[in-house]
């Protein structure tokens, strides 16, 4: 079966689209859990360019695809350490009653 | 075996049986510290071709490890590092009765997964395989600067994250691209085209967020000044080097015949903004660990300024092993100083600079750990630092580069202004103010980085020779694996 | 045997030095008074036995120099220590009750070092050496007594040796230069002739010998600095040690080679000296002031002796002997008449009348009375000092009669309860006043060639004798009439001087601090600016938006240098 | 001759220097022991080596610290000159130091950092590679800096700040010159002048103002003296050893290596070098006295006074005549141990007298004799008052500026006496004539601490007045520095 | 037909990416990207690497959406607002802008690169020496092992490092319940629970065991596992484990314990990671079915964040 090329392409160029929204999302967005949220999308994003990309004749390649299940395990866990984080700076701040979650103790 | 298996091994096995262990993991790096250091030794001691395959499966789809010279430098240096960082930390992380806090318990292994992450990172050839330690040393990293502020650490955490997906998206593309993400095959079948220099290009992205060069070093400041001592002394010591090292990697092994002089003047300019300005930024700094840890911006700066300097040069060896000298002194004279600066902080209980009045008398041991740490970071003679800097300017005017030739000049004596203040406040006053003894081996692990970092300057020779070292790349010889098995 | 004798000439320099060390020794010091006289005695044996222009090397000090005595350098010599022997002696007595006997002793000593060696040196480091030893090594004596007035005259003097010293130092080098390195005397004169030699040469040499000899303008110090000493050593100063300048301007002038513009300025400013000194002293009220001013006005004679003989050419064989015998008998007169000056207070009534009519007689001698020491001297000199200087020097008869003749005035009285002078003072006084009034006498001949007095003409006597004629007329017509000589103050015109540079001090400090102030006008406010705006880009760089921001540029910008 | 003497000599103090920082201050006893005789030690050793170099014994040590740069350390005329000033007056400032602080605090410290600079001094010296000068030139920069600041109060600390910034700003310049030449010849060592003729002048110029630059941060010239004023914050045997060898000299001892050494007299006659560096260091001269003359605190004026001394080496050096070299050779000695008799004094007068301002002099040569005796004699040198060895300094120098056709150095030199003489004298006249404040009895050598602190001036000032009598003598320094002269220079 | 099909998924996940990232109500915006990752795992399965969608929906989607749930309330129950701005109009465009050329540049690459499954080859050949038949799994526990090996510890690191988050006062105790606080909803979770987990479990046990052959594995076994301890935690059936209990150490620590002395064997015998000849399926169901026990724990208190001294619930 061959696949026409620009169809080939698909997933892959539909990963680098939502490479590009994730990054318009980290930037815009100011909340660090959507923040969270849209490197989530980085990496779907990236990992279907690396699947995609993989994409042969029936079959999709096995490497990439390990890769990518190292990758959203990865993902998984530092997003995990991620919401911790922002729950545990949310109890903190709420101890010591402050808002913002800039670092605080810059400079002079 | 091979002591670039144990190497990662052992950190993580350590990392096990702290976790199960639990209260007493502290105990480990007693044990940790022998035999991390017997490897790195071992490492070095390693015949000059030394690799091996993972597994011995071959390489397209294969992982490769290998001694090259910059992993038989900064290897050990690391080692060092966490030893000196371990013993110190015995005190401060250990749980105390009655009052057991999670930091006691986790500071542990994760010292153990970022000891076992940078060894795989200086080890690995393989592009994702990077990705991966990369990740093990950032989380460990996160969480240790989280340790001292959440936000700081939550704003490392992300900025970070966003610079693990940019490098990953190279790594991506490359595997897409050549089947392959192994570096020394990437060296021969690299093509200058557009995937592979947008790979390079968010690579490399990526990595100057971990690096946190200028203008990307914004969340190092909070992160590692707010740190427990021990935490910082890693982050700014170990932590930022890995990323260092494989943007080194990429740039003059992997994509050696890709990169252009543009880019590597680029990067130059880069690290010499980055000096002048953590320099300029570290003078304004009252707290102290926050000028150190501006200190370490500019640092960094150095690094990244040897790139124009390497790839000019007639004789490459020189200024590649400039840099390599820099990472292992910056390495250990930043840790030192952390530590220092910990000890010392911790005896006037304050953050100033201006609280270290008459520290010389009260703790003239820290004081001169920080002085010594002092002296090789701003280049003065003799130490490691002033050995790579010397090698640095050598050859900037080697090759006419006024302008990189001054950066290191003019950043050589920013970095005595702001590292000279706290000295000259810590022998101020003729009042010694009162202070708790401290325990002898942690005033001695400070002390003992400091005068490696300044004892490195007699070794200049052997470093260089070192650094030298290249393992051999894939497709030059047969690999001492039996292919395929 | 020859040899032996030659080697007292570095004893004469060390044994006052030896002696000199002793007075540091603190259980010693105050009785090393008592051995003043004895400290020139080597020098006198040297100056008489030693034999001439032998140069004895000193192998390891200074410049490797030497020691030599030339003729006129024994004439010097041995005039000089017969006068230091005599104020030594004189200083047994009158010092023997001071408060610092010590340091008296001490820089006595030094100072004679000094003087001595000056005439001996051979090479011009040596002599150099000497001559600061005994230009600087005097202030400790003119202030000897603290007095406020004595320390004024002390940083007077000072101030002019350190200028005087310094020009001699690059007189020397320039000199020793022109000499092709050499530091032997005789070379470095011999040098310059020669036409590369710099002319700044000898107007160093004039400056830095003229302060030193009291040349007119450069005479302030002196009128100052001798009175203000005590007795003993204001006779030595002004007797022996004036001359050291004296003997550096003979030693080093290269007479025979004509040097117009040098030699007539010397001259006209000696010759002014001459004449103003003396004025100026009959407006002194100090007996002392007075004796000093005769010397300002006696040393321009010489000067401008020596200026007239230089603008003409005429040879150092004429010029050096003549200019010896005259320097002789000055110096031991002066030193006669200072020391009974000192006397004069424990003189009454006949030893009073003794003591006048010495010091008449050695006044008239100065002067130049006919038959007197110091007429032949003047005679001696006058040859040299060319027709002109020859009138001035007749003339000057008048003037110096005139100031000796207020100095008689000016003599105390004798202090109650001294009613016969101690021997010990008594003693010197007498032996220096003989010996200047004799010593010339037997030098002449040896100096001159003829006997003394052997061509006197009656027209030259008269010559002679009709200004101190008028100048008794003068004398006694003021005394009958009841004039009294206008007062001026010591010094003339140290004071404005002063005044001066005290006011230049201030404008210039005034101006400094002026200067520095507005070099300070603090740049801080543009320094916190700046801290301001770098905090403000760190909060930039440190939101994890900009940093996201940036990672895109930094892409961007590697992609860019990447692709071209 | 390959032999471990030259390292050995630079590594001594080392011993006396661990032994000072580990030491409990209970045991201060000790400690002073340890110095003195480390000191003692090295004094015999320089003694024999000048005995061997004399006969002509090559002696030297080597190691490549990296490819194309050897660590040099070489046992010749010129280093021996500098070596043996610094033992000597080491010697003479340990005995000082005990008698001064005698148990105060930091003296652990103190001691440690002294012995230190001695080491870099000496490293200095023996210096046989222009970067073995430079590492040991730096060092010499930081282990001053904890003597500088010793005192620990603002003033000190300020001090200490502008010593670093001015000095690390000389000492870069100075790499940076060194590198240059060294990309351009080759490795430059100072028995074998690099052959310099392909080079472009205009190149050579530039390095060469790099390099006299960066070396004229530590001599102290014109406008980069800034340093040594404020300097004088640090306690007196520091500023003694500051002004009279370690600092200041390193700077002239290397301008005189790199015009000598390193350039040649040729190359730097050719490029027309000497007479530009020569109008500096006569203005140095004059301006620094002048400044001098404006001070009210002693130890200041004493500073300024180093700032106008120094430069005459550096003005003997540049005159590159025979006569010259000899001048600024012989002046290194002569200035070291002449102004360390003032500053030992100075100390003196402060320490037990309170004196720290000129005003307070007044009668101070009644109260302290002994040590107003010798300041006098060290001051009187300074102006050049002969036989104090100032003066023959000053003759050679002035002959020197004559031989190289350079007459005007003959009126800087007689300008600086002169104004030497107008801040020197008056200070004199303070101490010796005019009356004490208030008779406060002390006695002068009365303890033992008084004597270690009076009489190590009075060993310095008999010293110079030695060196200026027996100058010709075959152990004089200037019997040396003409040794130095015709073994390497005039041939 | 197919070609239609994959047209309107790839724009499908790119709109649900869009409102997951710009809703307003963070909830609603959870929930789409819980969708967005379904769409994600169809995309996999339309790829053909039913592996990666299998761990796609089960992680990707599932925990992370889990994830993001209980960060969402815990943030409103600490009364923090989760708000989408505010940035400023010109970032937002500058950055759209940056954004969009970005994606173009990334989108140019990705077309010059050929699809290919360029080391299928490779890997069919080398399949037979290690004995198992899904390829995925070859490369994940024998090829490239090295990975798979620090990525476990990546995995225990990030429960390391979400301990290390505890307040000083709340270790070492457990995790912030994850009860639900509404008794209604707590009776039928937990009954629901109870149901699951051993169903959970053996479902677990299942695909770590076809792993070896068909799609399935650690990863997805281990997912599975953690949602069940998960549904039964939140119905109340299992308490929360203290961090200290050893117990709950070694079985976090099992898979990495044994992946690495497994690991550590095969140096001792030659080559690190190597499996000696015919070992290999066995000692790779071993590994696979500890790691699996190890990441189904390590998962479920990842989810449950660090020890607090609070009892709340959901």
């Amino acid at each position: 079966m061959t696949i026409s090329t620009s169809l080939g392409h698909l997933f892959p160029l539909t990963g680098a689209a939502l490479v590009g929204l994730g990054l318009f999302g980290f930037i815009s967005l100011r909340h660090p859990l959507r923040q969270l949220l849209a490197v989530n999308v980085i990496g779907a994003g990236i990992f279907l360019i690396l699947g995609g990309l993989g994409r042969g004749e029936g079959v999709t390649d096995p490497y990439p695809q390990a890769l990518v299940i190292t990758g959203i395990v990865v993902s998984v866990a530092l997003t995990a350490v991620g919401a911790a984080m922002i729950t545990r700076l949310a109890e903190e701040r709420r101890a010591a009653g402050t808002a913002s979650d800039q670092p605080k103790d810059q400079g002079p | 075996m091979s002591p670039l298996d144990l190497l990662v091994a052992a950190p993580l096995a350590f990392m096990v049986a702290s976790l199960v262990v639990g209260r007493g993991g502290r105990w480990l790096i007693l044990a940790a510290s022998p035999a991390m250091l017997a490897l790195s030794a071992w490492l070095v001691a390693l015949p000059p071709d030394a690799a091996h395959l993972v597994g011995d499966w071959e390489l397209p789809l294969g992982i490769l490890l290998r001694a090259d010279g910059v992993a038989r430098l900064l290897v050990p240096a690391t080692s060092l590092c966490f030893v000196a960082v371990g013993l110190y930390a015995w005190h401060e992380f250990s749980p105390k009765s009655g009052r057991e806090t999670a930091r006691a318990h986790t500071f542990w292994p994760l010292l153990y997964l970022m000891w076992g992450g940078s060894n795989a990172g200086y080890l690995t050839t393989d592009l994702f395989n990077l990705y991966v330690t990369i990740e093990m040393v950032s989380l460990a990293a996160v969480a240790m600067a989280a340790m001292g502020s959440l936000a700081a650490g939550l704003q490392y955490f992300l900025i970070a994250l966003v610079g693990s997906l940019a490098y990953l998206l190279g790594v991506a593309l490359l595997a897409a691209h050549y089947d392959t993400v192994d570096a020394t095959l990437l060296a021969i079948h690299a093509r200058p085209d557009l995937p592979t220099l947008l790979a390079i290009t968010v690579m490399t992205a990526g990595l100057l967020v971990k690096t946190a060069l200028f203008p990307l070093h914004g969340w190092l400041p909070p992160a590692h000044a707010a740190a427990p001592a021990p935490a910082s002394a890693l982050l700014s010591a170990v932590v930022v080097k890995l990323g260092f090292v494989i943007i080194l990697r990429l740039w003059f092994e992997a994509f050696a015949e890709v990169v252009r002089p543009a880019a590597m003047h680029l990067l130059g300019g880069m690290g010499a903004l980055a000096i002048l300005y953590g320099s300029i930024q570290a003078i304004r700094q009252e707290r102290l660990k926050s000028l150190v840890a501006y200190s370490t911006v500019a640092q960094l700066g150095y690094l990244f300024l040897a790139f124009p300097l390497i790839s000019n040069a007639p004789n490459p060896a020189e200024p590649w092993a400039a840099v390599l000298v820099h990472a292992v002194a910056h390495m250990l004279a930043k840790a030192a100083m952390f530590l220092a600066a910990g000890l010392m902080l911790k005896a006037v209980a304050g953050e100033r600079i201006s609280d270290l009045a008459g520290l010389a008398r009260a703790m003239p041991l820290s004081v001169t750990a920080f002085a010594l740490a002092a002296i090789s970071l701003t280049g003065l003679p003799p130490s490691g630092g002033f050995t790579a800097k010397f090698l640095l300017l050598h050859a900037a005017i080697e090759q006419g580069s006024v302008v990189y030739a001054a950066v290191l000049v003019i950043g050589g004596l920013l970095g005595a202004v702001y590292l000279f203040r706290p000295l000259s406040v810590a022998c101020s006053g003729s009042a010694a103010p009162v202070v708790k003894a401290e325990a002898p081996l942690r005033v001695a692990a400070p002390l003992a980085l400091a005068a490696l970092a300044v004892a490195l300057g007699f070794a200049g020779m052997m470093l260089i020779e070192l650094s030298s070292l290249s393992a051999p790349p894939a497709a030059a010889g047969p690999l001492p694996a039996e292919p395929g098995r | 045997m020859t040899a032996d004798l030659a080697l007292l000439l570095p004893l004469a320099a060390v044994w006052p030095l030896v002696l000199a060390v002793f007075c540091l020794v603190p259980a010693w010091g105050s009785r090393m008074i008592a051995l003043l006289p004895l400290a020139p005695v080597p020098a006198l044996c040297a100056a008489i036995l030693a034999p001439r222009d032998q140069v004895v090397r000193t192998p390891g000090i200074l410049l490797d120099g030497g020691l030599a005595l030339s003729d006129t350098g024994a004439v010097f010599l041995g005039g000089a220590a017969v006068l230091w022997i005599c104020a030594g002696a004189y200083a047994v007595r009158s010092m023997g009750s001071d408060s610092r006997p010590a340091a008296f002793a001490l820089f006595w000593n030094v100072v004679l070092v000094g003087n001595l060696g000056v005439f001996i040196a051979a090479d011009i480091v040596s002599f150099y050496v000497f001559f600061a030893l005994v230009s600087l090594m005097a202030y400790p004596l003119v202030i000897h007594d603290r007095k406020p007035a004595s320390l004024r005259a002390g940083t007077a003097y000072v101030v002019l040796a350190v200028i005087g010293e310094t020009a001699l130092l690059a007189a020397f080098m320039l000199a020793s230069h022109g000499a092709g390195g050499s530091l032997w005397i005789g070379d470095v004169r011999a040098g310059f002739g020669l036409p590369g030699s710099s002319p700044a040469i000898l107007w160093l040499l004039i400056l830095g010998f003229g302060i030193k000899a009291g040349l007119m303008p450069l005479h302030v110090w002196l009128p100052v600095a001798h009175p203000a000493a005590p007795v003993p050593a204001s006779a030595v100063l002004s007797g022996a040690i004036v001359k050291a300048g004296i003997f550096g301007l003979l030693t080093f002038l290269p007479f025979g080679v004509s040097a117009p513009v040098e030699g007539t300025t010397l001259a006209l400013l000696g010759f002014g000296g001459l004449f103003g000194g003396a004025l100026l002293g009959l407006a002194q009220p100090g007996g002392k002031a007075v004796l000093a001013y005769s010397t300002v006005s006696q040393m321009g004679l010489v000067m401008g002796a020596l200026g007239a003989a230089l603008a003409a050419g005429v040879p150092a064989a004429v010029v050096l002997p003549a200019v010896a015998l005259y320097a002789l008998s000055h110096g031991l007169a002066k030193g006669g008449l200072f020391l009974s000056y000192g006397l004069a207070p424990w003189c009454a009534k006949g030893w009073r009348w003794g003591l006048l009519a010495l010091v008449l007689v050695l006044a008239l001698s100065i002067a130049g009375l006919p038959f007197t020491a110091g007429a032949l001297a003047k005679s001696a000199i006058k040859g040299p000092a060319g027709p002109f200087g020859a009138t001035l020097i007749g003339l000057s008869a008048l003037t110096s009669a005139l100031v000796l003749a207020r100095f008689l005035a000016l003599l105390p009285a004798a202090r109650a309860g001294n009613d016969r002078p101690p021997l010990l003072l008594a003693l010197p006084v007498l032996a220096l006043a003989s010996a200047a009034l004799v010593l010339p006498m037997v030098l002449h001949p040896t100096v001159a060639g003829k006997t003394p007095f052997a061509a006197t003409t009656l027209l030259g006597l008269l010559e002679s004798t009709w200004p101190l004629a008028l100048a008794g007329l003068l004398v006694i017509g003021a005394v009958a009439l009841g004039l009294k000589p206008p007062s001026l103050p010591e010094g003339d015109l140290l004071d404005p001087m002063r005044r001066s540079a005290a006011a230049a001090h201030t404008a210039f400090q005034a101006a400094v601090r002026a200067g520095s102030a507005s070099m300070r006008s603090s740049p801080e406010r543009s320094g916190t600016a700046w801290r301001d705006n770098l905090a403000k880009v760190e909060v930039t760089v440190r939101d994890r938006t900009s940093l996201a921001v940036f990672l895109l540029v930094v892409m961007g910008a590697l992609l860019a240098a990447f692709l071209g | 001759m390959m032999t471990a003497v030259p390292l050995a000599l630079v590594l001594l103090p080392l011993i006396p220097a661990i032994i000072s920082f580990a030491l409990p201050e209970r045991l201060a006893g000790w400690r002073n022991a340890a110095n003195l005789f480390v000191a003692l030690i090295k004094v015999l050793i320089v003694a024999d080596l000048l005995r061997q170099v004399r006969s002509g014994v090559d002696l030297e040590w080597r190691y490549t610290i990296l490819p194309g740069h050897d660590f040099l350390l070489r046992v010749d005329t010129l280093a021996l000159l500098f070596v043996s000033l610094s033992v000597f007056l080491w010697l003479v400032t340990t005995i000082y130091a005990i008698g001064y602080f005698g148990r105060g605090p930091n003296l652990a410290r103190f001691f440690g950092f002294f012995n230190l600079c001695v080491l870099a001094a000496t490293g200095v010296a023996l210096s046989g590679t222009a970067v073995t000068f430079f590492l040991f030139y730096e060092l010499l920069t930081l282990a001053t800096w904890p003597l500088v600041v010793h005192n620990g109060d603002e003033k000190s600390l300020r001090a200490g700040r502008i010593y670093l910034a001015y000095t690390l700003a000389g000492s870069a310049a100075f790499l940076v010159g060194i590198l240059w030449l060294k990309t351009l010849v080759g490795s430059i060592e100072f028995t074998a002048p690099p052959d310099l003729s392909a080079v472009p002048p205009l190149t050579l110029t530039l390095i060469f103002v790099l390099c006299v630059g960066g070396l004229g941060v530590k001599a102290a010239l014109v406008p980069f003296h800034g340093w040594l004023p404020a300097a004088m914050a640090a306690p007196a045997p520091v500023s003694a050893l500051l002004h009279a060898v370690a600092v200041v000299k390193a700077g002239a001892f290397g301008i005189v290596r790199m015009i000598y050494d390193v350039y040649g007299i040729g190359t730097v006659a050719e490029l027309g070098l000497g007479p530009p560096l020569a109008a500096l260091a006569s203005f140095t001269i004059l301006y620094g006295s002048l400044r001098a003359v404006m001070q009210t605190e002693i130890k200041k004026r004493l500073a300024y006074s180093t700032v106008s001394q120094v430069s005459y080496i550096v003005l003997g050096a540049s005159l590159v005549g025979p006569f010259a070299v000899i001048g600024g050779l012989v002046h290194l000695v002569h200035q070291g141990i002449m102004k360390i008799t003032l500053f030992l004094c100075a100390g003196a007068l402060s320490n037990r007298l309170g004196i720290k301002a000129v005003a307070d002099l007044d009668g101070a040569g009644r109260r302290m004799p002994v040590t107003m005796a010798a300041f006098s004699i060290g001051a009187l040198g300074m102006i050049g008052v002969p036989p104090v060895a100032g003066f023959i300094s000053k003759w050679y120098l002035g002959i020197g500026g004559l031989q190289s056709d350079a007459s005007w150095v003959v009126a800087v030199l007689a300008g600086s006496s002169l104004l030497n003489a107008a801040y020197f004298l008056p200070m004199l006249y303070r101490a010796w004539l005019l009356p004490p404040p208030e008779q406060a009895a002390f006695r002068e050598l009365g303890t033992a601490s008084d004597r270690m602190l009076v009489l190590p001036a009075v060993v310095t000032a008999a010293a110079s007045l030695a060196a200026g009598v027996f100058a010709s003598s075959s152990f004089s320094p200037l019997t040396w520095a003409k040794l130095i002269a015709e073994m390497g220079y005039l041939k | 037909m197919t070609s239609a099909f994959e047209l309107i998924l790839c724009l499908m996940i790119l709109g649900t990416a869009c409102v997951a990232l710009f809703m307003r109500d963070f909830l609603a915006a959870v929930a789409f990207f819980v969708v967005f990752g379904n769409l994600m795992g169809l995309a996999w399965l339309t790829l053909g690497a039913v592996n990666v969608a299998l761990a796609e929906i089960a992680i990707g989607a599932g925990v992370t959406g889990v994830l993001l749930v209980l960060s969402r309330s815990r943030l409103l129950a600490l009364g923090e607002e989760i708000s989408c701005g505010p940035a400023k109009p010109w970032l937002r465009l500058g950055a759209a802008a940056a954004c969009s050329v970005f994606t173009a540049v990334l989108a140019a690459a990705v077309l010059s690169i050929a699809p290919d499954d360029g080391l299928a080859p490779v890997i069919d050949g080398l399949m037979p020496l290690i004995g198992v038949e899904n390829p995925v799994t070859g490369v994940l526990l024998a090829f490239r092992a090295y990975d798979t090996l620090l990525e476990s510890f990546v995995l225990l690191g990030a429960l390391v490092a979400i301990w290390s988050l505890a307040a000083p006062a709340a270790w070492p105790r457990a995790p912030a319940a994850l009860r639900m606080t509404d008794p209604a909803a707590l009776n039928v979770a937990g009954s629901f629970g109870r149901l699951l987990l051993p169903v959970a479990l053996v479902m677990a046990a299942y695909l770590v065991w076809v792993g070896s052959d068909d799609p399935g594995g650690a990863f997805q076994g281990g997912t599975v596992l953690a949602g069940g301890f998960l549904f039964a935690a939140m119905g109340g059936a299992i308490g929360l484990p203290r961090s200290d209990n050893s117990a709950l150490r070694w079985s976090l620590v099992a898979g990495p314990l044994v992946f690495l002395a497994i690991g550590l064997a095969g140096a001792a015998l030659g080559r690190f990671l190597a499996y000696p000849e015919g070992t290999a399926k066995a000692l790779i169901v071993t590994i696979e079915y500890s790691l699996a026990l190890s990441i189904g724990v390590t998962l479920a208190l990842l989810v449950a964040g660090p020890p607090a001294t609070t009892e709340t619930g959901l």
